[in-house]
């Protein structure tokens, strides 16, 4: 059961990506990306990771990709501003001939390491448990995560309201 | 006494540290400095009398620096070196003297820079701090081309400074490689000459870092197919700078060779010796050649320099006593001779504002002195006999008949060479009649006449008693020749 | 039963496809995206380790970096609305203030 | 004795440099021309004293003892050891009696015939340094200090001929002096560097040197002997060196008289006499200097007889004469030609000096076709003129018939017939010149009168009576041999002539020369035009052989063009062309590498990745390695 339920996120995780990167269309990229995003709360899921689901759904799904699809369609592109640019088949295999060896050596280092999962406390992936984690060992980072959404947040309104007339 | 050397060393860097920081007036600054070259002198002057001529190597001071490496501060002096030294020191107060109305400070601390400079390359028995003076005093140079210089000056500064690094480079290689050699067969760092002396290697190792040591001096001399950067950056350079490029620089090359080269590697240079002395033929008969049509006086007297140097060269590698006595004669003699006329050269260009040859003419009618001291300082330049060149350029020819009949030949030719275009050049510089430029062509102040008058009176006394000098380098010379040629059997 | 290589395989071919729309598309959009198809990898793998040893570690990493995925949507969107305004596209190739430039003749 | 033998050299020096000094101070003129004459010609004075009573003590001693004067070891390394020291035998005592008195002469001459010059003061420095350096030839006892000299003597030389340094032309002239010098001077270097070599260990005096060459090959002394030569070439005027000798008449008048006749040009015969001890064990190589000594005089007489300008018919004659002192030293007769020398001296100088009051008064005139009836109007200078002409054409009993004829009797005697040939010839065509300078310049157009002319003063006039009557009589010093034997040179045997041959040579030449004045007579006696150049052989001596045009071609063209094909091709183009290769290809890969950095931010993210991929490659390889 578990085998066909990861079966079928990982199809929806592949085909969203691959339409991320190879639709022309800026819009049935984003769709693939919430594709990718709401398989990936799946996965999560599948592995007992609770909260990070919740997490993912929440933040992933219901923040950036409906923000992006937002920008997508504020920005409403018109075919003359797109970037000219025809994927070609050479090209493909050309990226992928590059990515190939990092793909093969992170599968070889996959492949030999033979992880297998350990057992688990009951309350692996709650709430509760991820809380007490989170405060008790990662108060630091935590803080540190909260002054880059703070940054990323002033950043954000610093550019968008920056005067036009800088650059011509 | 012991700290003789050093304050010499040290006097000048000491003397533009202080100035620059007390950011002190122009007047001041050239007081200072012009007092201070004289201390310079002083102190050189008390080194010279207590100076054993038998005693080889002296003043020798030796203290760590870089303990790590071995690397010393090491310093001594020999005959060869205090000439040398002497030339500089003597050089020096007639240079602030000349540059007596400048009004940008920049060239008092650069001079003091290179005065220290130079000191120390003379000076130097570790080869890293051989090395460092030698780049150091590349600086100042590379500075007041660049800055004070004349026509395509930023161009001809880097031509300079990249032809001249290039070869030091090399050299900085090797130094690095004998210093690791010493490390791994004897067991600790050390750069000291006399240690690096006494490491063997295979021949064609021996060979490869003689090349490199080979190449900063060829280039820096400059011999026959190193020396483009000779006639730009001449042609570039404010007065001060032509006259120690010229008089001294170019000497530190021939210097570096016989030090460094001679002590170092007597075999492996034996196998560059036939290329160096063609190379030699080439420059003596080519540089003369090719001055013949210049335009410009200071790159007239350029090549006519490449001529000497690449005859004191000659000189150097033929080893024999008579051409080693006679090319650290040219050294001292031409040194002098070349000072004089860049100086005047320098004179000229302030009343003219130009030194196109074509411009001038008919200064002799109006200012006798001028003519005087330029054609002396000219004819000196062409081994005229009563001057020293004649005797240094003597003795070099015996010495090359005795070393080969055809390098005799070539090497007499320098008496033809030089004259083709001094001659030719002071026609058309001092005789004739005046044009627009020299109209009113002020004859020599009595500051001037008092800067070259003991120019004149060294190349006099060193042309009619030439045995004062060449004795006092007799030994040192004969014992070096006699260690090289064992070293060669 | 489910084994770990599973996941990491389709994190790792999740990684290289972003790897690839990140050199081969030129729309920033596509760029941005690609990117975040990198970063959901890593947390993916981070999640998968985390319960292969069974501590809660990775998670917590894995959701620190749902909010810096959210931070960089936020920045990178709005850069990207900063580029369009200035050059009335989306393309990367227009970007070009790194380019060196010869300032001599 | 030593000391005033060092005396002889040092204080013309020193009156030189106190005189120089003196010139160069006096920026306002006002020290007067008197203070110069004084010690310009105290100076000479008391040279001439000196080596009158040098001479007087020589001549007491036997001729094999010189005497020295050791001053200090000039140079001492290794093996090359050479002092300042003086010698005077009784060779170098007729030169430094010979060099003093005329200069003495000539001094007193220039004091009145530079009387308005404003260089006076430089001029004197000049010429006591003359004076100072060709003594120093003379008496140095070794080749080296003897070379000095010659070097200095040519360096006067170009200072002097360059005296009028307003005019371009004239430092032309003093410049070619000076290199054509050097050409010589290049060959006697050579020389005595091969001769050092060969000698290396025995000392380089002349003593020394005469006994080293007995183990020295022929072959080795040949090349010495011819090398030397070609000083002599240089520095006497001898094919084909002799380019400089008319240039060298630009000089003022008593310059030419001095250096250009009576001393400097002499010092290559005196070398070779000097160094007649060598030539003798090469007698092929004297052959060689008397065949080039002939052609010279040869040649010189030819060119001098179509000549307009009266210094430069004068400068060829002195060519000529130094031809015939070739011949006599290259044929072993060095007594006959020192003999030459001597009296040549006189009466060249004399010849030049009236030239020199002809031009002067006649306002720097020297074209003799210009001139004319002159005996009537100066005729101290007409008669003293001609008492030198008639001895430079050899007309008994004047100075030039005894030393001429030793000369060209000598050529027949030891069957160089060839030589004797040329030698008559010359004769004949000497007197032709000579004559027809007289016949044009004092005979010529009777009628013709000159309202400026400028009176010539005493200073001018005494010197040229003296000399004129050294010229009438010092011939008869060399009746039978008498002066030969005084020299004691090693002169070659000779064989001895028979009576009837004696005097039949003795009047022969007479004879010739009095034809040659006959042919001068007829053609410009009375009414005398310019030689045309109206058949090619003609246009060829008028225009000097054109050996100037070809040297001009030849060496002066060819160097200038090498020096800028040096310079734009050799420097410009091949050695920082190949610089360029070196510098330019840097900087080709750095504008390759530009390309690289195009600036959007793709490209850098591909580097990386590529950069990624490599270095995963290689960790799958050593990973799999392990």
């Amino acid at each position: 059961m578990e085998s066909i339920i990861f079966f079928v996120l990982a199809f929806f995780l592949l085909s969203g990506a691959i339409m991320i990167v190879f639709c022309k269309e800026s819009i049935y990229s984003a769709i693939g990306f919430l594709m990718v995003m709401v398989a990936m709360a799946g996965m999560f899921a599948l592995l007992h990771h609770s909260f990070l689901f919740l997490a993912q759904i929440l933040v992933g799904v219901g923040a950036v990709v409906v923000l992006s699809i937002m920008i997508i369609l504020s920005i409403n592109l018109k075919d003359e501003n797109q970037p000219q640019q025809n994927i070609m088949p050479s090209k493909i295999a050309l990226t992928t001939l590059m990515v190939a060896p990092i793909v093969g050596l992170l599968l070889y280092a996959v492949i030999k390491a033979d992880f297998t999962f350990a057992p688990i406390a009951p309350n692996f992936g709650t709430i509760e448990a991820m809380g007490k984690e989170l405060f008790t060992h990662w108060v630091l980072p935590f803080e540190i995560v909260s002054i880059l959404l703070l940054g990323a947040m002033v950043g954000a309104i610093v550019l968008s309201h920056r005067r036009l007339d800088v650059k011509s | 006494m012991q700290h003789l050397l050093s304050m010499i060393l040290f006097l000048p860097l000491l003397v533009a540290f202080t100035m620059g920081i007390f950011r002190v007036s122009i007047e001041t600054l050239r007081m200072v400095t012009f007092g201070s070259s004289l201390m310079v002198l002083l102190f050189a002057v008390v080194v010279t009398s207590y100076f054993n001529v038998e005693g080889g190597m002296q003043f020798v001071h030796n203290s760590s620096w870089i303990s790590h490496y071995g690397i010393n501060y090491s310093i001594g002096l020999d005959a060869i070196s205090l000439l040398l030294l002497l030339l500089i020191a003597l050089l020096m107060p007639l240079i602030f003297l000349a540059i007596w109305e400048e009004q940008r400070k920049g060239y008092f601390y650069n001079l003091l820079l290179l005065q220290a400079g130079i000191s120390g390359v003379i000076m130097a028995q570790d080869l890293i701090l051989f090395y460092l003076f030698w780049e150091s005093m590349l600086l100042p140079i590379f500075i007041m081309i660049g800055s004070y210089g004349y026509g395509m000056r930023h161009f001809n500064a880097m031509k300079i400074i990249i032809m001249t690094v290039f070869g030091s480079m090399s050299m900085l290689l090797a130094i690095i490689y004998l210093g690791y050699t010493h490390y791994t067969t004897v067991g600790f760092w050390s750069f000291e000459l006399s240690n690096l002396a006494q490491l063997a290697f295979d021949s064609k190792t021996s060979i490869l870092l003689a090349g490199a040591f080979l190449l900063a001096f060829a280039i820096k001399i400059p011999l026959f197919g190193f020396h483009t950067w000779m006639a730009p950056a001449y042609s570039s350079s404010p007065t001060a700078i032509v006259v120690v490029l010229s008089a001294i620089m170019a000497k530190l090359g021939v210097y570096g060779l016989y030090r460094f080269g001679f002590t170092l590697f007597e075999i492996p240079l034996g196998f560059y010796t036939p290329y160096v002395i063609l190379l030699c033929l080439i420059g003596i008969v080519f540089y003369s050649i090719h001055a013949i049509m210049q335009r410009d006086l200071k790159r007239i007297f350029a090549f006519s320099s490449g001529a000497h140097l690449s005859l004191i060269t000659l000189g150097l590698f033929m080893t024999n006593i008579y051409a080693w006595s006679g090319g650290l004669y040219l050294l001292a003699t031409h040194a002098i001779a070349s000072a004089g006329i860049f100086l005047m050269i320098g004179m000229l260009g302030r009343r003219t504002q130009n030194i196109q040859i074509a411009h001038l003419g008919g200064i002799a009618s109006i200012a006798p002195r001028f003519a005087f001291f330029f054609a002396f300082f000219a004819l000196a330049i062409t081994g005229v006999p009563g001057t020293g060149g004649f005797v240094a350029e003597l003795l070099i020819i015996v010495g090359a008949f005795k070393y080969h009949f055809w390098v005799g030949v070539v090497a007499a030719m320098t008496m033809l060479g030089a004259i083709l275009f001094i001659f030719w050049t002071l026609q058309r510089t001092l005789f004739g009649t005046t044009q627009e430029v020299t109209k009113h062509f002020g004859d020599l102040s009595a500051i001037e006449i008092g800067i070259l008058t003991p120019l004149v009176i060294i190349l006099l006394i060193t042309g009619i008693f030439p045995s004062l000098l060449l004795d006092f380098f007799d030994a040192s010379l004969s014992t070096n020749l006699e260690a090289f040629q064992g070293g060669v059997k | 039963m489910l084994s770990p290589d599973a996941f990491l395989f389709v994190a790792v071919v999740i990684f290289a496809i972003g790897l690839i729309g990140l050199m081969l598309r030129r729309s920033l959009f596509v760029v941005y995206l690609s990117i975040e198809l990198m970063l959901s990898s890593v947390n993916l793998i981070l999640a998968t380790f985390s319960r292969v040893h069974g501590e809660m570690g990775g998670g917590v990493v894995s959701l620190l970096m749902i909010a810096v995925i959210a931070a960089e949507a936020a920045i990178f969107l709005a850069l990207i609305i900063y580029i369009y305004r200035i050059t009335k596209s989306v393309d990367s190739q227009s970007i070009t203030q790194l380019t060196h430039k010869r300032d001599e003749a | 004795m030593e000391a005033l033998l060092s005396l002889i050299v040092i204080l013309p020096f020193l009156s030189a440099t106190i005189l120089g000094i003196s010139y160069l101070i006096d920026s306002k003129k006002n020290l007067s021309n008197t203070y110069y004459a004084t010690i310009a010609l105290t100076t000479p004075a008391i040279v001439t004293l000196l080596s009158f009573v040098l001479a007087f003590e020589i001549s007491t001693m036997p001729h094999d003892t010189p005497l020295y004067a050791h001053l200090f070891d000039w140079i001492k390394v290794g093996q090359f050891h050479i002092e300042m020291r003086f010698m005077l035998d009784r060779l170098s005592m007729i030169m430094v009696g010979l060099v003093s008195f005329v200069g003495t002469l000539i001094h007193i001459y220039a004091v009145g015939y530079m009387q308005d010059d404003e260089g006076f003061g430089k001029f004197f420095a000049y010429f006591n340094f003359f004076l100072g350096s060709m003594l120093l030839l003379v008496v140095a006892s070794n080749p080296i200090i003897m070379f000095i000299g010659w070097e200095l003597v040519g360096l006067a030389s170009y200072l002097l001929i360059g005296f009028y340094h307003k005019v371009s032309s004239n430092i032309t002239a003093a410049n070619k002096a000076f290199i054509v010098n050097r050409v010589g001077d290049f060959g006697f270097i050579i020389a005595l560097s091969v001769l050092f070599i060969a000698l290396e260990g025995k000392g380089f005096d002349f003593e020394a040197i005469k006994e080293g060459i007995e183990g020295l090959s022929s072959s080795t002394l040949s090349f010495v002997g011819a090398l030397l030569f070609v000083g002599a070439m240089g520095k006497s005027a001898q094919i084909p060196l002799y380019v400089w000798l008319p240039d060298a008449m630009a000089g003022p008048t008593p310059v030419s008289a001095l250096i250009h006749a009576a001393t400097m040009v002499t010092a290559g015969v005196y070398m070779v006499a000097r160094f007649g001890f060598l030539y003798n064990e090469i007698p092929h190589i004297g052959e060689f200097i008397a065949y080039i000594g002939a052609f010279s005089a040869l040649m010189a007489a030819l060119m001098a007889s179509f000549e307009r300008d009266i210094k430069k018919i004068l400068a060829y004659s002195t060519m000529s004469q130094l031809g015939y002192m070739f011949i006599a030293v290259g044929l072993g007769a060095y007594g006959a030609g020192i003999f030459h020398l001597f009296t040549h001296a006189f009466f060249k100088a004399l010849l030049f000096m009236g030239a020199g009051a002809v031009i002067i008064a006649l306002h720097h005139e020297q074209d003799i076709f210009k001139m004319g009836n002159l005996r009537t109007f100066l005729p101290k200078t007409f008669i003293t003129m001609l008492i030198a002409t008639l001895a430079i054409t050899s007309i008994p009993p004047f100075a030039g018939f005894f030393s001429k004829e030793a000369i060209i009797n000598h050529a027949f005697l030891t069957q160089h017939y060839t030589l004797w040939i040329i030698a008559i010839t010359t004769a004949f065509l000497t007197a032709y010149y000579m004559f027809r300078l007289i016949f044009v310049v004092f005979f010529a157009h009777s009628t013709k009168t000159y309202p400026h002319l400028i009176p010539l003063g005493k200073m001018i006039i005494y010197p040229l009576i003296v000399l004129a009557i050294g010229s009438a009589t010092v011939g008869f010093l060399g009746i039978g041999h008498g002066f030969a034997h005084f020299v004691a040179l090693p002169d070659r045997a000779t064989p001895a002539p028979t009576h009837l041959l004696e005097y039949g040579l003795m009047a022969f030449n007479p004879l010739i020369a009095v034809g040659g004045i006959a042919l001068a007579y007829r053609l410009f006696g009375t009414n005398p035009k310019p030689s045309k150049a109206n058949i090619p052989i003609k246009a060829l001596f008028i225009h000097k052989f054109y050996v100037d045009a070809l040297y001009d071609r030849l060496f002066v063209s060819t160097l200038r063009s090498l020096s800028l094909f040096f310079d734009r091709v050799v420097d410009a183009k091949i050695i920082d062309g190949f610089l360029g290769l070196l510098t330019g290809g840097y900087r080709h890969l750095g504008v390759k590498l530009v390309s690289l950095q195009n600036g959007t931010v793709k490209t850098y993210a591909t580097y990386i990745i590529f950069s990624v991929s490599l270095m995963s490659i290689a960790l799958i390889y050593i990973l799999e390695a392990q």
